[in-house]
C-alpha cells in the first residue's frame, strides 16, 4: 500500500550521466520556480541563514548590553532586542531549521524517493516563509515589539506600544509554512517509501523528521488561532483575553504554551535524528538499541503535548494541574535520557574517529545532557517556583535549543556537505570551529545557571552591580561563541570553490542517500532502489559496511 | 475524450492511481490542523459559556435565527450537490459534473449573500463590538465576549468558504473546461469536495454555538 | 547553614531552607546523571578510538535489557524527585493559618504595599521576623511576578483575580524584590527591597508611618461613598445580601453552586454580580468593573473581612 | 473509453437520504433549543452536531471504505482536541476562584486573628 516502485522508461543510462541538480539548469527563474526538494532545500538554507545571523545580531547587542549593569542599549532598545531575537530565533531560525534543509533535502533521498509528495506545497511554503519574513523585519525595522517572544497578554494586548501586530502577524503566516512542510513530510513518508523501506528499516533522522512533523502538524493550529486572537484584540482593544471584560489572561499562555511547549520538541526532534546518523557513521557500529530509539522519539513527541502548562507553575493555575504536569514533564525526561543513554553507548566496542561532525554530535550529547538535568530541576516544582523567570532558565532553554540544536545542525551541514554540494570542507578548520563552539557555549551559558539561581530576572536590561562578573564572563564567551558560528561560513564558502571533490561515499556511510553521486542528479533515483537491510549496517571488527540496498563494502 | 487529456502521473509518483491516493491523504492531514485550528477557537467559546451562562444567552439572543438556520440548510445542501458533483465525474457525465459544480458554487454564494445581510443585520442591531455596539440590559461586559467569537468565527468561516468557492470556480473554468477531469483522474475534485464539506461541518458546530444559545 | 557554599544567595526564610534541600538533593542526582555520561563518553571514545587495539568483538546485540534496566532507573528516580517536589509545591502553595497579612499591588513600574493598620509603602515591604506572613497580590494593569529570590517564592499577579502566598522569614535584614514576568519599558527597575525586622521594630515602624486610618477604615469609606451601603444594610428597602459575617463562610449562589468566600470571591462579587447572584437575591446589583481601583477593591476587601470577623468576634 | 466506476461513486440515493438525515438533526436541533432544556441543551445540541459530522465524514468525505490510514488521520485532530480541552481543563476545573460559578476547592480556612495590630 505505502511503497512506490518506479522503473523509469529510459532508466538505462548509468547515473552518473545525468547532471546534477545544481547544474541541471541555471536560470534564475529555475531556482525561483524549482520543484526539486533539493534546489528549495538551498533556498531555505539561505533564508535560515539570513534570519540566523539578523536574529544572532540582537543577541550580540544584548550581550554587549549586559556587559555592565550600566548598560549599552536605551531600555526600549533592549527590550525590543530580546523580543525580536526571541521571535527570529524560534521561528525563522529553530523551528524551520533542520526540517526545511537537511529533512528536504534527505527525506526523498533516505527513503529512496525521486520527491516529496507536493512539490509545489513545499515551494509554497518557502515563498510564505519568506513573506512572513518580511513581516518580522517590517516590524523590526519600523523599531520592533516589545513583548518578549511569548507575547504575554494584556501586555501585548493594551499596553506595549510596538509593532506587536506585525511581529504576531509574521509568527501567524509563519505558522503556514510549518504546516505545509511538515504536512508534506508526513504523507512522503507515509506513502513514497521506496521497496523494502519498512518502517523499521527507516533510518533515525526520517523517524525524527516523522515524529516532528506530527508534532508540528498538530500544534501549529492552536497557535494560528491564539495569534489570531492576538491580534484581533490588539486591533479592536478587547476580546478573548481581555480581563476588562472576563476574559482569562492566562488563557493566552495556555494556547501558546500548547503550541510553544511542543514547539521545543520540534527544535530537539530533528536534531536527535541527525545525532542518530553522525554517531553511527563514525563510530563504524550500529547504533545501540534502534527500535528504543524510535520508541523514544514517538513518546517524546506524543507526550510533548502534555506538558506545556510546566511554564505556568506560578502564573496562577490550579495547584493540581501545577502537580499533574510536573509529573508528565518528568514522564518525558525518561525517553529524553534513554536516547542519551543509547547515544553514548554507540560507542561502546566502535572503531571512532573524531571528524568535524563527531565533535559537533559529542558537544551535542554532553550540551543535551547539562540541558536535560538541569530540565529535571526545572520540572521539580518548588525549583521552578524559584527560578522561573531566572538566568536559570534561559541557560537551561539555551542549552538546549542553542548548545544542542545548532550543534546537531552544524553536525548535520558537515557531515551532509559533501552530498549537498560535491566538495568536502577543510577538516582541521571545522574541528577548530567545533571545539570553538563548545568553549564558547559553555562559557556563554554556564554563569547564567548561577546568575539564575542568584535571582538575576531574565528580561531586564540591568542588574545589581555586584553580578557583574558572571555577566562579563557570559559576554565575553559570547563573543568566542559568534566567531565559532561566523566561522564555518567562511570555510564553507571557501570549500565551494577551492574544495576537494567528494565521491558518492566520502564517509562510507549506510543509507540511500550515499548510493547517488555528489551532488545527486536532478530525479535522485534513476531506478527506485530496493532496499533489504536497516540502516546502519557497519561493522567495526573488519572496517565493512553494507549500504541499505544491500551493496557491501569491504575495507 | 482525447488520450491526450488523460494526465501523466508527477515524477515522484509510480500511477495516478497512487498520486490520487497521496492527494487525499494530503488534504486529510491538512485538516487534522483545520479541526484543531477551529477546535481551539470553540474552546474559548466552550470556556467562556461556561463561565458566563447569563451574559452569552443574553447576549446571543441577538443574533439572527432564521438567517443561521436557512445557511445551514444551504450549506448541507451545497454539500450534496458537490458529492453528486463528484459522483457524474466518476461517472464520466461531463455535462451533469459541470451543472452539480455550478450549483454547488451559486449555494456559496447564496450563503455568503445571506450571510452579508445578516451581518447588515447585526450592524443594525449594534452588534458590533467597537464599531457599533449596545451591551443588552443584563448582559454585563462578558457578554461582548460572545460577539468577538462570533466575528472571528463566522468571519474566518467566511473566508474559508470563499477558497473553497474560487477552488471549485477554478475547477470548473479551468481544469475541466481544458477536459483534465476524466473519470480516470478526478482527485483534484474528490480533494476539494473533502474540504468544501468540512467547512460545512465546522458550520454544524458554529449554529448551535451561535445561534441556539439563548433561545427558548 | 549555606553559608560555605559559594555562589549561594541569601537564605532568609523557613521556605527557602526547604528548596535549599531539594535543590541540593537536585543537584546531586543531576551531577551524578552527568558524571555517568560524561565518563562513559570519554571512556569509549578514548578506549574505542580508531586505530586502538582494543577487542571490538563479542559487541552486544541483545540490547533492550539495557534500556529496560535503565529506563526502569531512572523513571524510579524521576518519580521519588517529583513526589519530593510535587508535596513540597502544594505546601509552598497553600498559605497556612497567617499572622500577619499584606496586600501587594503591582502597577507598572512599582510594587505598593498596604499594610492592614493602613500604612502604605512603595517598593519597599517591611515584615517582622518569625511570623507567617500572608501576601495577597493584585495587578493593575498586567501580569507582574512578586519573586523575593531570598525566600524563594515567586507568583504571578494576573489582572482580574487575586492570588494569596506565603513565606516566613527567619532572618532580619534587607531582601531584594523583583519583578519577574516582563511587564513594559522599566521591567528591569520594577524592584525593591524587603525588610525583615525584629517584631519590636516592626511594631515601631507601623506605629511612626503617621496614618490614622485602618484599610478597613478606608474601606468603610468606599463602602458608603460608592452607594453599597444604601442596598447592603438592615435597613434598606433593596432585598440584598448582608455582608456581616460573609468572609470564610461558604455561600449558595443561584445557580446552585457553593462558593468559598474568601478574598478573591468578593473582589469577583464586586467587578462581575450577576455571575454570583445569591440564592433567594434577586440579580439586581450592578457591575462595578472599571470603576473601582485595584487598591480600592482590596480596600472593600478588607472592610468586609473586617465585618466578618467582627461578627465572629462578637458571637 | 472504458473505465471502471468507484463503487462508492456509483449511486446518488445514499447521498440524499444523508442529506435527508442532516436536515432533519439540523432541524431537531433547532426544536431543542427553545424546549427550555437548560444546562442538557448544549450538551444535547452538539451531540447532534457530532452525529452530523459522523454522517457527513462517513458518506459525503468518503471515509466509508477508505483505507484505514485516513481513517486515524480523520481522528486524530479531534483526538488532540480532547488533549487540548481535557488538559485545560485540569486547569480550569479546580483554579482558586475559577471559573466563578463552581465549587472551588475550600483553602485553608482561616480569619486573620486580628485586622489590627
Amino acid at each position: 500500500m505505502s511503497v512506490t516502485t518506479v522503473e523509469r522508461a529510459a532508466a538505462g543510462e548509468p547515473a552518473e550521466a545525468e547532471p546534477s541538480y545544481l547544474t541541471a539548469e541555471n536560470t534564475i527563474s529555475s531556482w525561483l520556480l524549482t520543484r526539486d526538494h533539493k534546489r528549495i532545500a538551498l533556498l531555505f538554507f539561505a533564508s535560515i541563514t539570513f534570519f540566523f545571523f539578523v536574529g544572532g545580531m540582537a543577541a550580540t547587542l544584548m550581550r554587549l548590553n549586559l556587559a555592565t549593569p550600566e548598560g549599552l542599549l536605551q531600555p526600549a532598545v533592549y527590550n525590543r532586542m530580546f523580543t525580536m531575537h526571541g521571535i527570529i530565533m524560534v521561528w525563522f531560525f529553530l523551528i524551520p531549521s533542520i526540517p526545511t534543509t537537511f529533512g528536504n533535502f534527505f527525506i526523498p533521498l533516505m527513503i529512496g524517493a525521486r520527491d516529496l509528495a507536493f512539490p509545489r506545497v513545499n515551494l509554497l511554503s518557502w515563498y510564505v516563509f519568506n513573506l512572513s519574513g518580511l513581516v518580522v523585519l517590517f516590524s523590526l525595522v519600523m523599531g520592533g515589539a516589545d513583548t518578549g517572544w511569548t507575547f504575554y497578554t494584556p501586555l501585548s494586548t493594551s499596553f506595549a506600544n510596538g509593532y506587536v501586530f506585525a511581529a504576531a502577524m509574521a509568527v501567524f503566516i509563519n505558522g503556514f509554512s510549518s504546516i505545509m512542510t511538515s504536512l508534506n513530510f508526513v504523507v512522503t513518508i507515509h506513502r513514497l517509501r521506496a521497496p523494502g523501506m519498512t518502517w523499521m528499516r527507516l533510518p533515525l533522522f526520517v523517524w525524527g523528521i516523522y515524529s516532528v512533523s506530527v508534532v508540528m502538524l498538530t500544534a501549529t493550529p492552536v497557535l494560528a488561532m491564539d495569534t489570531f486572537l492576538l491580534a484581533v484584540e490588539r486591533v479592536i482593544g478587547l476580546g478573548m483575553f481581555d480581563p476588562t471584560h472576563g476574559g482569562d489572561a492566562i488563557l493566552w499562555q495556555h494556547m501558546f504554551w500548547f503550541y510553544s511547549h511542543p514547539a521545543v520538541y520540534i527544535m530537539i526532534l530533528p536534531s536527535m535524528g541527525v545525532i542518530s546518523e553522525v554517531i553511527p557513521c563514525y563510530a563504524r557500529r550500529p547504533i545501540f538499541g534502534y527500535a528504543g530509539m524510535v520508541i523514544a522519539l514517538m513518546a517524546i513527541a506524543f507526550l510533548s503535548f502534555f506538558v506545556w502548562a510546566h511554564h505556568m507553575f506560578v502564573a496562577g493555575i490550579s495547584i493540581y494541574s501545577g502537580v499533574f504536569f510536573s509529573l508528565m514533564t518528568f514522564f518525558v525526561a525518561v525517553p529524553s535520557a534513554i536516547k542519551v543513554f543509547n547515544w553514548t553507548v554507540s560507542l561502546h566496542k566502535g572503531s571512532i574517529s573524531f571528524d568535524a561532525p563527531m565533535l559537533y554530535a559529542l558537544g551535542f550529547v554532553l550540551l543535551f545532557t547539562v540541558g536535560g538535568v538541569t530540565g529535571l530541576m526545572l520540572a521539580t516544582l518548588p525549583i521552578d517556583v524559584d527560578v522561573h523567570g531566572t538566568y536559570f532558565v534561559i541557560a537551561h532553554f539555551h542549552y538546549i535549543m542553542v548548545g544542542a540544536t545548532v550543534s546537531a545542525y552544524f553536525a548535520a551541514l558537515h557531515y551532509w556537505w559533501p552530498k549537498i554540494t560535491g566538495r568536502f570542507y577543510p577538516e582541521g578548520w571545522a574541528r577548530f570551529a567545533a571545539i570553538l563552539t563548545y568553549v564558547g557555549f559553555n562559557l556563554t551559558f554556564f554563569p547564567q545557571f548561577i546568575l539564575g539561581y542568584l535571582g538575576m530576572t531574565r528580561r531586564s536590561y540591568t542588574y545589581p552591580a555586584d553580578w557583574q562578573s558572571w555577566n562579563l564572563l557570559s559576554s565575553a564567551g559570547a563573543s568566542i561563541l559568534a566567531v565559532a558560528y561566523a566561522l564555518p561560513l567562511l570555510y564553507l564558502g571557501w570549500s565551494l570553490i577551492w574544495g576537494r571533490k567528494a565521491g558518492p561515499n566520502p564517509w562510507r556511510a549506510t543509507g540511500l542517500e550515499w548510493a547517488l553521486p555528489s551532488p545527486p542528479p536532478e530525479h535522485n533515483f534513476a531506478r527506485t532502489p530496493t532496499v533489504t537491510l536497516e540502516p546502519y549496517s557497519y561493522d567495526p571488527e573488519e572496517g565493512s559496511f553494507v549500504t541499505q540496498e544491500g551493496t557491501s563494502h569491504a575495507r | 475524450m482525447p488520450d491526450s487529456a488523460v494526465p501523466r502521473p508527477e515524477i515522484q509518483f509510480a500511477t495516478l492511481a497512487q498520486q490520487g491516493d497521496t492527494a487525499e491523504l494530503g488534504i486529510w492531514a491538512f485538516l487534522i490542523n483545520e479541526t484543531i485550528f477551529f477546535g481551539a477557537l470553540i474552546f474559548t467559546y466552550f470556556l467562556y459559556r461556561n463561565f458566563y451562562p447569563h451574559e452569552f444567552a443574553v447576549a446571543a439572543k441577538d443574533t439572527v435565527l432564521w438567517c443561521g438556520s436557512v445557511n445551514f440548510l444551504v450549506l448541507v445542501t451545497s454539500s450534496l450537490t458537490m458529492v453528486l458533483g463528484i459522483n457524474a465525474a466518476a461517472q464520466g457525465e461531463r455535462r451533469e459534473m459541470i451543472r452539480w459544480l455550478v450549483l454547488t458554487c451559486a449555494l456559496g454564494f447564496a450563503f455568503l449573500f445571506v450571510k452579508g445581510y445578516e451581518y447588515y443585520l447585526d450592524f443594525l442591531h449594534k452588534s458590533v463590538p467597537i464599531v457599533a455596539y449596545e451591551a443588552k440590559p443584563g448582559e454585563g461586559s462578558a457578554g461582548i465576549l460572545f460577539w468577538v467569537f462570533y466575528w472571528v468565527a463566522t468571519g474566518l468561516h467566511a473566508i474559508h468558504l470563499i477558497t473553497g468557492i474560487g477552488l471549485v470556480l477554478y475547477m470548473l473554468l479551468w481544469r475541466i473546461r481544458r477536459g483534465e477531469m476524466t473519470p480516470a483522474y478526478y482527485t483534484p475534485l474528490e480533494v476539494i469536495g473533502i474540504y468544501w464539506s468540512f467547512v460545512d461541518v465546522v458550520w454544524l458546530f458554529l449554529f448551535p454555538a451561535i445561534y441556539l444559545v439563548g433561545r427558548s | 547553614m549555606y553559608h560555605w557554599i559559594p555562589f549561594w544567595p541569601d537564605t532568609a526564610a523557613v521556605n527557602a531552607i526547604a528548596v535549599n534541600n531539594i535543590y541540593i538533593a537536585e543537584l546531586a542526582v543531576s551531577g551524578l546523571i552527568t558524571l555517568t555520561v560524561v565518563v562513559m563518553l570519554l571512556w569509549f571514545s578514548i578506549r574505542y578510538r580508531r586505530g586502538s587495539t582494543a577487542s571490538r568483538a563479542n559487541r552486544v546485540q541483545e540490547t533492550w535489557h539495557f534500556e529496560i534496566a535503565w529506563t526502569t532507573a531512572t523513571l524510579g528516580a524521576f518519580l521519588i524527585l517529583f513526589v519530593y517536589g510535587a508535596q513540597m509545591y502544594i505546601w509552598l502553595f497553600t498559605p497556612p493559618p497567617a499572622d500577619e497579612e499584606v496586600y501587594v499591588v503591582g502597577k507598572r513600574w512599582m510594587w505598593k504595599v498596604e499594610h492592614p493598620g493602613g500604612q502604605r509603602e512603595i517598593d519597599a515591604l517591611h515584615v517582622p521576623i518569625d511570623k507567617t506572613i500572608r501576601v495577597v497580590l493584585a495587578s493593575e494593569d498586567v501580569i507582574h511576578s512578586f519573586f523575593v529570590p531570598a525566600f524563594r517564592i515567586k507568583h504571578d499577579v494576573v489582572p482580574g483575580t487575586l492570588e494569596t502566598i506565603w513565606f516566613k522569614p527567619n532572618k532580619t535584614g534587607t531582601f531584594r524584590l523583583a519583578c519577574t514576568q516582563f511587564c513594559g519599558l522599566q521591567h528591569a527597575t520594577m524592584a525593591g527591597e524587603v525588610v525583615v525586622m525584629s517584631g519590636p521594630d516592626y511594631a515601631r515602624w507601623l506605629g511612626e508611618q503617621g496614618v490614622h486610618e485602618s484599610l478597613a477604615e478606608q474601606g468603610s469609606e468606599l463602602f458608603r461613598a460608592h452607594g453599597c451601603s444604601g442596598c447592603h444594610s438592615e435597613n434598606s428597602t433593596v432585598h440584598a445580601p448582608l455582608l456581616d459575617g460573609l468572609y470564610g463562610t461558604f455561600v449558595h449562589l443561584q445557580d446552585g453552586s457553593v462558593r468559598f468566600a474568601d478574598d478573591a470571591y468578593i473582589r469577583d462579587c464586586i467587578v462581575n454580580p450577576r455571575s454570583f447572584t445569591v440564592a433567594g437575591y434577586p440579580p439586581v446589583m450592578p457591575n462595578y468593573s472599571g470603576q473601582l481601583g485595584e487598591d480600592d477593591l482590596l480596600k472593600l476587601i478588607a472592610y468586609i473581612k473586617s465585618i466578618g470577623s467582627k461578627r465572629e468576634s462578637g458571637r | 473509453m472504458r473505465f471502471e466506476v468507484d463503487p462508492r461513486r456509483a449511486r446518488p440515493l445514499p447521498f440524499v437520504f444523508a442529506w435527508a438525515g442532516l436536515v432533519v438533526l439540523g432541524g431537531a436541533g433547532l426544536w431543542t433549543a427553545f424546549l427550555g432544556m437548560g444546562k442538557w441543551a448544549p450538551i444535547v445540541q452538539f451531540s447532534i452536531a457530532a452525529i452530523q459530522t459522523g454522517v457527513v465524514y462517513i458518506l459525503f468525505m468518503r471515509l466509508k471504505g477508505a483505507p484505514s490510514l485516513k481513517l486515524i488521520f480523520a481522528v486524530s485532530g479531534f483526538f488532540w482536541l480532547l488533549f487540548l480541552y481535557g488538559i485545560i481543563m485540569t486547569d480550569y476545573s479546580n483554579r482558586q476562584g475559577w471559573p466563578p460559578s463552581s465549587v472551588a476547592s475550600p483553602p485553608v480556612l482561616e480569619t486573620p486573628a486580628a485586622t489590627h495590630e
